[in-house]
């Protein structure tokens, strides 16, 4: 049962290490030649003013928090259509109820007018 | 020692040294990362516990949702804890004491009490996905809880969605 | 051997290795690595020529000739391209959290070579059959958006950040509809083992059954990987590159090596779930056969999805979030309760699955595109509402 | 194989160092990941109980999910009352954050 996790365990640090050993073999091979200049933040040539954090639109939250509650929930339905084809048809309206109080949400937020991009 | 063992001691380790810089670490944003690093490696010991579906799941909601909320809103409120000034409270060493206390009173159970060594044989993990789908969903299971998680996700939303809003024209005048 | 090269391949190397007194077990686990590292290797290096492929139609699609100098027909033009980038230097800014700036490219490329790990390649030809692979493709897909944001916020720049954030807002957007529609071919399959879903096309290809849910899932998946036209969280005239902007020489490669791969990924995955996998006439007997099959597939869609690159123009970023949860979102909320419901309803009254759900489709089509029109019409009469004052003043000279 | 108490003395081990994050940092933030880190340890508990005890019932399984589900709507208003917070107050330290009314 562990078995089939074995080839995920080697693959996923291979594919780590094969992009790290692209860079190293840059920073080996590269030029390496840092001044003050070169490392300073890029800004099309003109100098950077003030922080970097400037303070950003909330709205970009606001879909963030969608997405999190709409992910749970459709993570929630994976186990119900995998066992779909046992599902009696009671079962399957439970399911498409759990979808419509998902629709339901979104049906809100779209009203409230939190989906415009203002 | 058994490999299963070792695994497990690894993974552990990793987990209780991540979690640790999660309450320790300066830079928010580190400790954001080292908590995504605690949650991957419970994900490793769901899949040691043979419960696949609740490793992927484990990533796809901590890491996926909710350690990218926390990443996004230590970006927005980055201005006002520029990450210098003390992190802890005042009375941090109590908290320590406390959460050591607490730990030893949680090691002498688990040593006081007879606990299985071995766990016993489950269903062949396809089935068991099955079986956890039809459970959820089955008058006899847990339907109610089901569709109750489906609720209050949406009364989170709802009361989220409310809060976060940005301040309309009706306080829009009153900072400052 | 030459119907079946990959078990040939196996035997011949698992007798190697039982030959020099490793164990089974030790064998099997090697064989693991080894195709692990096989499989890694083969992906990056397949992008030399992806990238080159994709140079070339793309000037064919703009009537240009695109790379025509090294090598036949430019083949090696990102050979040398690579080579120049290994000569450049990797600027690390003085500002930027160095740590994690160097961490979030190899996130981002992770994200794209772990999916290969669930994907079959051919008849008994895969990484892993996991039973829960459908959700470990969304799992890995969360790392790649993980990667995009640190890369934003470690480079300590506002271009990036800016980037990173509409990044966020847009892959974290599009991943509703991607995760609601891929519930369908689980719900056709009954099984997230995208093993089982491949054996459950055996008799009609997925997407003949979910047209729509397919369509839903390749847009969104071109959503995902940051293309053309959702590419706004690089736009080179807006935000000058976006999230990437401060990255040099193989640390920037990193990222692109990773964008131009995650095509050719989003078409396995759609071969996979929609289109039969490696399904074809005489697939099962000749495992050679099948992966032909398979690369002829992947490269039909990643074809199709170089087309839309060449066609359409980027789209603005309220268009891209108002596309997503006013169109895409209520789309697969639709086509999710509708395939559930109808696929049942066929299978308890005994009727063809195939034609009750092509038919459903049709008809969820057709209410799609009216609802399209009406909102079309009443937008226009709004917006003529508006203009009438306008259109009885002379016209403006340009 | 493993035995029962190394995942419980594990799981102990993480609730507590979540505690001590929720007790002693004042960054909100920090706060609301010391959280995470606590309900991380309880789900671990449901589900070795689940391997341990019952695997052939799928209540610790279930029950997990539920966690998942109580974590992810805590993480969303915990984080928007947040960043509410912060757009009046300019502040996330909670320890400035003393007044019922503002």
């Amino acid at each position: 049962m562990l078995d089939q996790w074995v080839f995920i365990a080697f693959l996923l640090p291979v594919g780590l290490l094969l992009p790290a050993a692209a860079i190293a073999l840059g920073f080996l091979l590269g030029p390496r030649k840092p001044n003050a200049l070169k490392g300073d933040t890029y800004e099309c040539g003109i100098e950077t003013v003030g922080s970097t954090w400037v303070q950003f639109k909330a709205q970009y939250y606001v879909y963030a928090l969608v997405f999190v509650v709409f992910d749970v929930e459709a993570v929630f339905l994976f186990p119900w259509a995998a066992a779909y084809n046992q599902l009696q048809l009671y079962m399957v309206l439970e399911g498409i109820l759990f979808v419509a109080i998902l629709a339901a949400g979104l049906i809100y937020v779209w009203r409230k007018g939190s989906l415009e991009w203002v | 020692m058994e490999p299963l063992q070792l695994i497990f001691l690894v993974t552990g380790a990793v987990t209780l040294l991540s979690a640790l810089m999660v309450v320790v670490s300066r830079k928010m944003v580190h400790a954001a990362l080292w908590l995504v690093m605690t949650l991957a490696s419970v994900s490793v010991l769901f899949v040691l516990l043979n419960a696949p579906f609740l490793a992927v799941v484990q990533v796809v909601i901590y890491i996926g949702a909710i350690a990218t909320l926390i990443i996004f809103a230590v970006m927005l409120s980055r201005r006002s804890m520029d990450d210098r000034g003390p992190q802890t409270s005042h009375r941090w060493w109590l908290a320590g004491l406390i959460a050591l206390a607490l730990f030893a009173a949680i090691v002498l159970l688990v040593v006081l009490h007879p606990m299985p060594t071995a766990a016993l044989p489950g269903a062949a993990p396809t089935e068991a996905l099955r079986q956890l789908g039809l459970a959820l969903v089955h008058v006899d299971g847990f339907v109610l809880p089901f569709e109750l998680a489906s609720v209050l996700l949406l009364a989170a939303l709802v009361g989220a969605i409310f809060v976060a809003r940005p301040p309309d024209a009706d306080t829009a005048g009153g900072e400052e | 051997m030459i119907a079946d090269p990959f078990a040939w391949a196996y035997d011949q190397l698992t007798a190697l290795l039982l030959s020099l007194g490793m164990t089974a077990v030790w064998a099997q686990t090697v064989l693991r690595l080894l195709g692990a590292a096989v499989l890694a290797t083969v992906l990056l290096v397949s992008t030399f020529f992806l990238i080159w492929g994709e140079r070339k139609l793309l000037a064919r699609l703009q009537d240009r000739r695109g790379p025509n100098r090294v090598g036949p027909w430019g083949v090696f033009q990102t050979v040398a391209d690579f080579v120049k980038l290994i000569g450049k230097e990797i600027i690390v800014p003085t500002r930027a959290d160095k740590a994690v700036y160097l961490l979030a490219p190899l996130l981002v490329v992770l994200s794209v070579i772990g999916i290969w790990a669930v994907v079959p390649l051919a008849p008994g030809v895969v990484g892993t059959d996991l039973e829960v692979g459908v959700l470990y493709l969304v799992a890995i897909g969360a790392v790649g958006t993980l990667g995009i944001m640190l890369a934003g916020w470690s480079s300590n720049n506002k271009y990036a950040l800016i980037g990173a954030f509409r990044s966020v807002a847009q892959l974290v957007s599009y991943e509703v509809p991607m995760v609601l529609v891929l519930l369908v071919p689980v719900i056709l399959a009954s099984s997230m083992s995208l093993v089982g879903i491949v054996d459950a096309q055996a008799g009609m290809w997925f997407i003949v059954m979910a047209p729509v849910a397919a369509l839903v899932y390749l847009i969104t998946s071109i959503a995902e990987n940051g293309r053309a036209p959702f590419d706004l969280l690089e736009g080179e005239s807006e935000i000058v590159a976006g999230f990437n902007i401060e990255y040099s020489a193989l640390a920037f490669g990193m990222f692109f090596v990773a964008e131009f791969l995650h095509s050719l990924t989003i078409g396995a995955v759609v071969t996979t779930l929609f289109l039969g996998g490696w399904r074809g006439p005489g697939a099962e007997a000749y495992p050679l056969l099948g992966f032909i099959y398979f690369l002829l597939k992947t490269l039909s869609v990643w074809l199709v999805i170089v087309w839309i690159r060449g066609t359409l123009p980027r789209i603005r970023i309220d268009q891209m979030l108002g596309f997503n949860w006013k169109f895409l979102t209520p789309i697969a909320l639709g086509i999710l309760m509708m395939t559930a419901l109808v696929d049942k309803m066929a299978v308890a009254a005994g009727w063809n699955r195939t034609v009750v759900l092509l038919l459903a489709n049709a008809a969820a089509v057709g209410i799609i595109l009216a609802s399209v029109q009406g909102y079309a019409r009443r937008q226009r009469r709004r917006d003529q509402a508006q203009l009438a004052p306008v259109e009885a003043a002379p016209a403006a000279v340009h | 194989m493993i035995p029962l108490s190394w995942y419980l003395a594990l799981a102990g081990a993480l609730f507590c160092i979540g505690m001590y994050g929720v007790l002693a940092r004042r960054n909100a933030i920090a706060i609301l990941m010391g959280i995470e880190l606590m309900l991380n340890a309880v789900n671990i508990n449901l589900v070795a109980f689940w391997r341990y005890i019952t695997p052939t019932q799928m209540s610790g399984q279930a029950f997990a999910i539920m966690v998942f589900a109580v974590a992810a709507s805590e993480a969303a208003v915990g984080l928007a009352l947040i960043i509410s917070i912060y757009r009046s107050r300019t502040t996330v330290v909670a320890e400035e954050i003393d007044m019922l009314k503002w």
